[in-house]
């Protein structure tokens, strides 16, 4: 018969987050019958540079089959990448971008966005460690670069919030490397006698700070980004005290369906994804441990939109639910 | 010679860390001459050369050329002051032709600095015409043998047409054939009036060549003599500092039985118009005998011997007997096993470990036997070495000295040690003379000859007839890889070496 | 030099085409999108932009190499250039270099491109004077500058933005970095430069005569620092002048990734195309044809595996470099591949290799465990047949 | 050897202690915060966890390097181990792996370990093979196993979970792997018995001897094939080994960027602690004494810098190496630092790194200016002495 035709979505760099998102994608082609209309959907990963994606977008550019192409922009204001996008617009490819959004004047490059909102997650995140430290603290954030557009938002969203009371006292960086982002921990504890919270940013950061500082954990507070599985036991462990999860088994979703939806020309599908323009928010979860949290869903009613509120079983329950590991 | 001298070395002096290689040197060249430089290894000939020829900088004293005083920074000065020099080791480039090594660093090019290779092509066969040795001038010097590698070497010297020039142990790796040819060279140079400083270990070509020899000893000069007033003799004494008496072989010492059996032994040679290395040799080697081979350059002696000792390229064919047994030997370690040691011809290349100390080169192949459970017993190892040392009368600081430390004789004779101390059966030396001063020289003979008569059964090989001739109790002749005469040591003369040796052959095969 | 004019398909240029020719043919059949058929245009279009990115890499690098030397930091030095690039437009003219709507003068870039060059003449000095005057081996001078540059290029890259990544948003000047033409005729220049200067100039032949035998050279009065700077430097402004050419493919000057490892490719790619490590063995041609080969097997593999290309580009890179290097061997003796204990005893892992591969392709064990047995098998048969002939 | 017997401190191994005793002072002191005086336990222990994870490493690459050849693919055997050891506890008890209220059972673990560790063995093999055997120098050989096992790695891990990496939640293996009792008693044996190898036994001399001189250890009738067979499955086994303490240190097997580069570290620490890249030459305290150095150095910045300092980590550890080895070398003669054309035109670079260095550190350009000038005279000035030394 004819060729099936492809919606790729290419992520930034290969995490267990993006595990969740293809658990989405394969869930979107069950339940939505792609296969039976012709259609195959997958994740494809980048390596974790700039140049990757675009020379990823440039092998799309040579392939027919592929019809719709949705990216999570690793370097959203890279002027080569938006060349391979127009191109690809210009051959009647969908573009959608997920998990992070290309800058204002971009964005006629992409027909939608699906995700949420990262400085507003670490907003999130800010808040809840207000409550836990509510006379303040000395803190340091953990992330593998800072030069990744998600990683600076989410840590300039928690320093909106944390007032004055909070003094950050470094940024540490470990490029990616799980054993030194284990090493980092450590090397602050003793550097920083005074340290009571820890900040993790990319999914990998939270198990590593949790193994690092279980020992005398009673001195530490621990907020962390996404669900990595050696997060979520550790957290049913007590060396989490709170972790903000995005949603990306709804963005591998949304996305697939969307495309899917716009390919068959199904306008009511898109006006039910985007009851207003063209920007979906897939919401961000609090999830705290089972017993004992200070905090409540009343704390993060500043946060538009709405967050939803766990607790750890509970969440746990939602994983099950769609078959995830992590999230 | 009442002439101003064209080179004047005043109180030169040089020292290498802790060797004092050169010690207040003070002797005058006359232009036009040819001048001898002898002494024992590790006198400081070679220092003396590089220092004449720019290659070593940093030294006390003067040097005159020309009634002026020069101070070379490099190689280039010494060229542009008309000297040039043949050093002791050959330094080719491999992957580089013939004609570009003869040109190297003197490169003639045209407009835009590009390269004139047809007319470089050109000269550089001219020159090797003139020495007349039959190397292609486009060849790649890697596929050349070491003797006209060494003719290369000689034709890039010839190609700086200097006034001066210094020949450092040129004939080392030549046979007579090539040396005679060299001889012609020389001749015609000094018909032009050129001036030749000239280093061998080998009297006969000194007393041939030479108008003047100076003897260096230790770094100090000794004397200057005209050749006509002096004799070999006095020579060997003023380099060695006391008497050599050249011990004969013990005429026909008696042999026992058969140790080692050659049968119809051949190896190939893939790609070459001969298509053999080595072809149907036949050999008996009997107990306590020293059985010599003679032969030209590339003849097939040293990969006779590679194949004795396992250590050829390819796997010969033929039967090769020790004692009674057949054994064929792919990989050095199982002939070491059997009792078969090999003396390697390029002692640098193939024999030394330079970074290692005495010791360490002296018992590298009898570790096993020293150690216990895989751990060396340092006791046992020290007490091995200093026997040898003792045995062998090897000049060192001691057995912790370094290698490099000792003087080529006595490095060469660190590397016999290393093989006695495997009291092997065979012992396989291949030209284990080349360029080892007359009294390490005379003391080798000694100890093969002693070898010998302890009943070890010895074969060596020589590009010197007279050695081979007072060493051997047999000769054999390989010319081209084939046995051409068999001579016992009563009917063996220069002569009839000579002639077997260039039996077959029909200008020699590239 | 006579003998590969005497039989040209015997010369390893030739091999080389073959090989590439193969790939080509097989990447045609094999993509099941038939993208070379679809796009010819696109594809040589885009094999030749990497070939031409790799290759001006390699020039320098193939010249080291052949010098007896080596670089391992030509891929720094690229990221180097890159962000003094960027960081120096943006010093000279802030405005314009941030506000698209003001444009960027062409003397601001051409000065900021004269700023870069000068970086990686600066840096190839300092590769020459820490390997000649202290004496350091080439390896370790250039593993330090390997790291040294790169942290160097991210921190000054921080200076200038607070992400440590410069963006591009110069419309004309991406587009004259990423033209074609600008690629081609940049690339034909310096192609014809080294190929003369290798081949047929006085330099030539003496970094030649150095990377074969070292003393030889200096005894025949050649300067060998004098060479040695020459080369580290050409290795160094190669990869600068790359440098410039990436700050347009990318658009960004993003020192912590950019071209990382890029090195190795370069090395390998001179490597296949017949440079020896040992030095003094090595052709301009050869290295060409070597980074076409490498770099259209490398966007084969994307043709051909799509999903998770990058995931197994290394694996089969890893391959391809060691057949090319094997089979370009002038005259190796070697050929017993499988007898004795040695040979035996790594049967086991090529069997595993090659399950393994075909289990990433076909994704599917009994296939994998079928060509692996199959592997094991017929090695087992060559050792046994090697092992017959030992005896003969 | 008797020389270092009769002066111990003209040894390298004295000198590298005094640098070490002046880096562990300097930063002591240089540390606001003062880590080594509050927690000088912690700091101690970490600082020897990572001696420990880097020496293991480095002393398989040291004997490579004494035997002459060199093992470029040790990063990425780290990761192999790693992924195959958690692949293989997965694939031999997936509930005990996966559920946390499941534990997996000794006899798994080390069946799994075991595994790994043959995985190790198998690469030395082949990595052994492609050298003696194809004929491949041992920079390609292992150059092409670097690109290659690492890919090798992620696709494996891929076979087991699509984000390609294996997360392992096993309490009491984490606990075991990291457990400083655990570390230590692993390297110091490794330590004894490759002290005792290189020094005292059979294999270690002959390894001496074949790093020195190949052709002529051959013809001593060493088995040379069977040496560097050794040397190679020591280095990738060792690799393989930290491979399983690795796993513990991240909790999760991440071929994609597990000990990404760490060759480079283990080669440095190798250099760092007297080893000749030319082979020969090299001590195992030395390299044992390199590590240390190395690992101190590295975690100093972190005390001192603070915020990025992973980004000026490059930079530092560049110019330590520089420095550690060029005065760990013996005897060189070199002295002409500044004098020359090539020594002049090096003085611009030296002004500008230290400027740019200074910059990063004190982030005010005016002290940047002034230590670069004052870098520039002095070196102008060394240069003006020498010349008048060399007219003298
Ligand atoms: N580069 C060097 N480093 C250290 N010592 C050296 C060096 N060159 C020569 N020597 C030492 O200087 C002394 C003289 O060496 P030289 O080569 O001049 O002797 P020679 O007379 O040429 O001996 P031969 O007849 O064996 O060539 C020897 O003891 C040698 O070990
Ligand atoms: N034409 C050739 N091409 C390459 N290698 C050669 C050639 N001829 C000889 N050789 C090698 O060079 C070395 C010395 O060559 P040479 O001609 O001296 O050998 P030989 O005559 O057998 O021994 P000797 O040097 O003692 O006369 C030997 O190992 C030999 O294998
Ligand atoms: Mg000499
Ligand atoms: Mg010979």
């Amino acid at each position: 018969g004819k060729p099936t035709k492809k919606i790729i979505l290419l992520n930034n760099t290969e995490s267990p987050f993006w595990d969740a998102a293809r658990g989405g994608i394969k869930d979107a082609v069950k339940e939505l019958k792609l296969t039976d209309a012709g259609y195959e959907a997958s994740m494809d990963n980048n390596d974790g540079s700039g140049k990757g994606q675009v020379d990823k977008l440039k092998q799309y550019l040579t392939r027919d089959d592929i019809v719709a192409v949705g990216i999570s922009p690793i370097d959203a204001n890279n002027e080569a990448m938006a060349e391979q996008l127009k191109k690809l617009r210009a051959k009647g490819v969908i573009i959608i971008c997920f998990d992070s959004d290309l800058p204002p004047e971009k964005q006629e490059l992409r027909d939608f966005y699906i995700g949420t909102d990262n400085f507003n997650a670490g907003k999130a995140l800010g808040t809840a460690a207000k409550v836990l430290k509510p006379d303040g603290a000395e803190y340091v954030q953990f992330v593998g670069k800072d030069t990744q557009e998600n990683a600076v938002q989410r840590m300039d969203g928690v320093k909106s919030v944390l007032g004055d009371k909070f003094e950050e006292k470094e940024r540490k960086l470990d490029d990616g490397k799980r054993d030194i982002a284990k090493k980092n921990v450590t090397d602050v504890i003793v550097k920083y006698p005074d340290l009571s919270l820890l900040v993790g940013i990319w999914s990998y950061n939270a198990p590593l700070i949790a193994e690092a500082i279980q020992k005398d954990k009673s001195k530490y507070t621990v907020a962390t980004f996404d669900a990595e599985e050696n997060a979520i036991t550790h957290m049913a462990k007590g060396n989490i005290d709170v972790m903000v999860v995005q949603n990306p088994h709804a963005m591998g979703y949304l996305t697939v369906q969307t495309a899917f939806a716009k390919l068959n020309k199904d306008e009511a599908t898109i006006k039910k994804i985007f009851p207003e323009g063209n920007v979906k928010d897939t919401g961000i979860k609090i999830v705290v441990p089972a017993t004992g949290s200070p905090l409540k869903e009343s704390d993060f009613d500043a946060i538009k939109p709405k967050v939803e509120f766990l607790t750890l079983p509970q969440f746990q329950d939602w994983l099950k639910k769609y078959g995830l590991t992590c999230s | 010679m009442s002439t101003e001298p064209l080179i004047s070395i005043r109180h030169i002096g040089k020292s290498f860390a802790a060797v004092r290689a050169l010690d207040n040197v003070s002797f005058d060249v006359q232009p036009g001459e040819l001048h001898a430089v002898m002494g024992e290894n590790g006198a400081g000939k070679s220092t003396l050369m590089k220092i004449l020829s720019g290659v070593i900088a940093g030294y006390d004293g003067e040097l005159w050329i020309r009634g002026n005083k020069v101070d070379f920074r490099g190689t280039r000065d010494a060229e542009r002051a008309g000297v040039s020099i043949i050093h002791q080791e050959l330094n080719l480039v491999d992957q580089l032709s013939v004609a570009a090594n003869i040109f190297l660093g003197r490169e003639l090019t045209g407009a835009l600095g590009l390269l004139k290779q047809r007319e470089m092509d050109g000269i550089a066969a001219d020159l090797l015409g003139q020495l007349d040795a039959p190397i292609p001038a486009r060849a790649l010097v890697e596929t050349l043998r070491v003797g006209d590698q060494q003719l290369v070497e000689i034709a890039k010297a010839l190609s700086l047409r200097s006034d001066i020039l210094i020949m450092d142990e040129p004939t080392s790796a030549l046979t007579e054939t090539e040396v005679a040819r060299l001889y012609r060279v020389i001749d015609k140079l000094r018909a032009r009036g050129v001036t030749i400083l000239y280093i061998s270990h080998k009297m006969d070509e000194v007393f041939h060549l030479a108008d003047r020899i100076t003897v260096l000893r230790d770094g100090r000069f000794v004397k200057t003599l005209n050749r006509k007033d002096t004799n070999p003799r006095e020579i060997a004494h003023l380099m060695v500092g006391r008497d050599i008496e050249p011990r004969e072989r013990s005429a026909a010492a008696a042999h026992g039985d058969v140790v080692l059996e050659v049968r119809n032994l051949s190896l190939a040679w893939p790609g070459h118009a001969r298509g053999y290395r080595l072809k149907d040799i036949n050999l008996r080697l009997k107990r306590g005998e020293i059985l010599g081979i003679a032969g030209l350059m590339g003849a097939g002696r040293t990969e006779l011997l590679e194949c004795l000792f396992g250590a050829s390229p390819l796997a010969p064919t033929g039967e090769i007997l020790l004692e009674g047994q057949p054994c064929r030997f792919r990989h050095p370690a199982q002939a070491k096993q059997a009792g078969i040691a090999l003396v390697t011809e390029d002692r640098k290349r193939l024999g030394l470990f330079s970074h290692m100390t005495v010791r360490e080169n002296i018992t590298i192949c009898r570790l096993r036997e020293l150690a216990g459970g895989g751990i060396i017993s340092s006791g046992r190892e020290d007490e091995a070495t200093r026997e040898q040392i003792r045995n062998l009368a090897i000049k060192t600081a001691g057995p912790e000295a370094s290698i490099m430390s000792l003087s080529g004789g006595n490095q060469q004779k660190c590397i016999i040690a290393r093989w006695l101390l495997t009291n092997p059966r065979v012992l396989l030396l291949d030209d284990p003379t080349r360029g080892v001063d007359i009294g390490a020289k005379t003391e080798l003979y000694r100890l093969m000859d002693d070898l010998a008569r302890a009943g070890m059964a010895i074969i060596v090989t020589s590009s010197e007839l007279p050695e081979l001739l007072t060493v051997s109790d047999r000769i054999l002749v390989l010319s081209e890889g084939v046995l051409t005469a068999e001579l016992s040591r009563a009917e063996a003369t220069e002569q009839k070496i000579m002639e077997a040796a260039t039996a077959s052959s029909k200008g020699r095969a590239v | 030099m006579n003998s590969s004019v005497a039989r040209p398909w015997r010369t390893l240029e030739f091999k080389l085409l073959v090989a590439w020719l193969i790939v080509v043919i097989v990447t045609t059949f094999a993509d099941q999108n038939r993208s070379y058929l679809n796009y010819p245009g696109v594809c040589a279009q885009e094999i030749l932009r990497q070939t031409i990115l790799l290759g001006i890499v390699a020039l320098g690098s193939s010249v080291i190499i052949i010098s007896g030397g080596i670089d391992l930091a030509s891929g720094s030095m690229i990221a180097m250039a890159s962000t003094l690039f960027a960081g120096f437009m943006m010093v000279l003219d802030p405005t314009g270099f941030k506000d698209t709507e003001v444009t960027l003068s062409g003397g601001t870039v051409a000065l900021a491109a004269a700023g870069a060059l000068l970086g990686g003449l600066l840096v190839g000095t300092f590769h020459a004077w820490l390997i000649t005057r202290i004496g350091l081996p080439p390896f370790v001078a250039t593993l330090s500058t390997l790291v040294g540059l790169r942290s160097m290029a991210r921190g000054l890259a921080k200076l200038f933005s607070d992400s440590g990544q410069i963006n591009l948003n110069e419309e004309w000047v991406i587009r004259l970095l990423t033209s074609p033409w600008t690629l081609v005729s940049i690339f034909a220049v310096l192609v014809l430069v080294f190929w003369l200067l290798m081949s047929r100039t006085v330099w030539g032949r003496q970094l030649h005569a150095l990377g074969g035998n070292e003393t030889a050279a200096l005894l025949s009065g050649i300067r060998t620092d004098k060479l040695k700077w020459l080369a580290y430097c050409l290795g160094s402004v190669c990869a600068s002048l790359m440098g410039l050419l990436f700050l347009g493919e990318t658009s960004a000057a993003k020192p912590e990734s950019d071209a990382l490892g890029f090195e190795l490719n370069a090395i390998a790619a001179a490597v296949i195309g017949g440079c020896s490590l040992k030095g003094g063995i090595g052709t301009i041609p050869g290295t060409m044809l070597g980074c076409l080969f490498l770099s259209t097997v490398i966007d084969a593999i994307g043709k051909i595996i799509g999903t998770d290309s990058k995931v197994y580009e290394g694996l089969i890179v890893g391959i391809v470099v060691v057949f090319a290097v094997t089979f370009s061997q002038r005259s190796s003796q070697v050929k017993q591949y499988f007898s004795g204990a040695l040979g035996w005893s790594t049967i086991p892992f090529l069997g595993l290799l090659v399950g393994t591969v075909s289990m990433f392709f076909y994704k599917n064990l009994t296939v994998a465990i079928l060509l692996g047995s199959v592997t094991v098998l017929a090695a087992i048969g060559r050792g046994i047949w090697e092992t017959k002939q030992a005896k003969a």
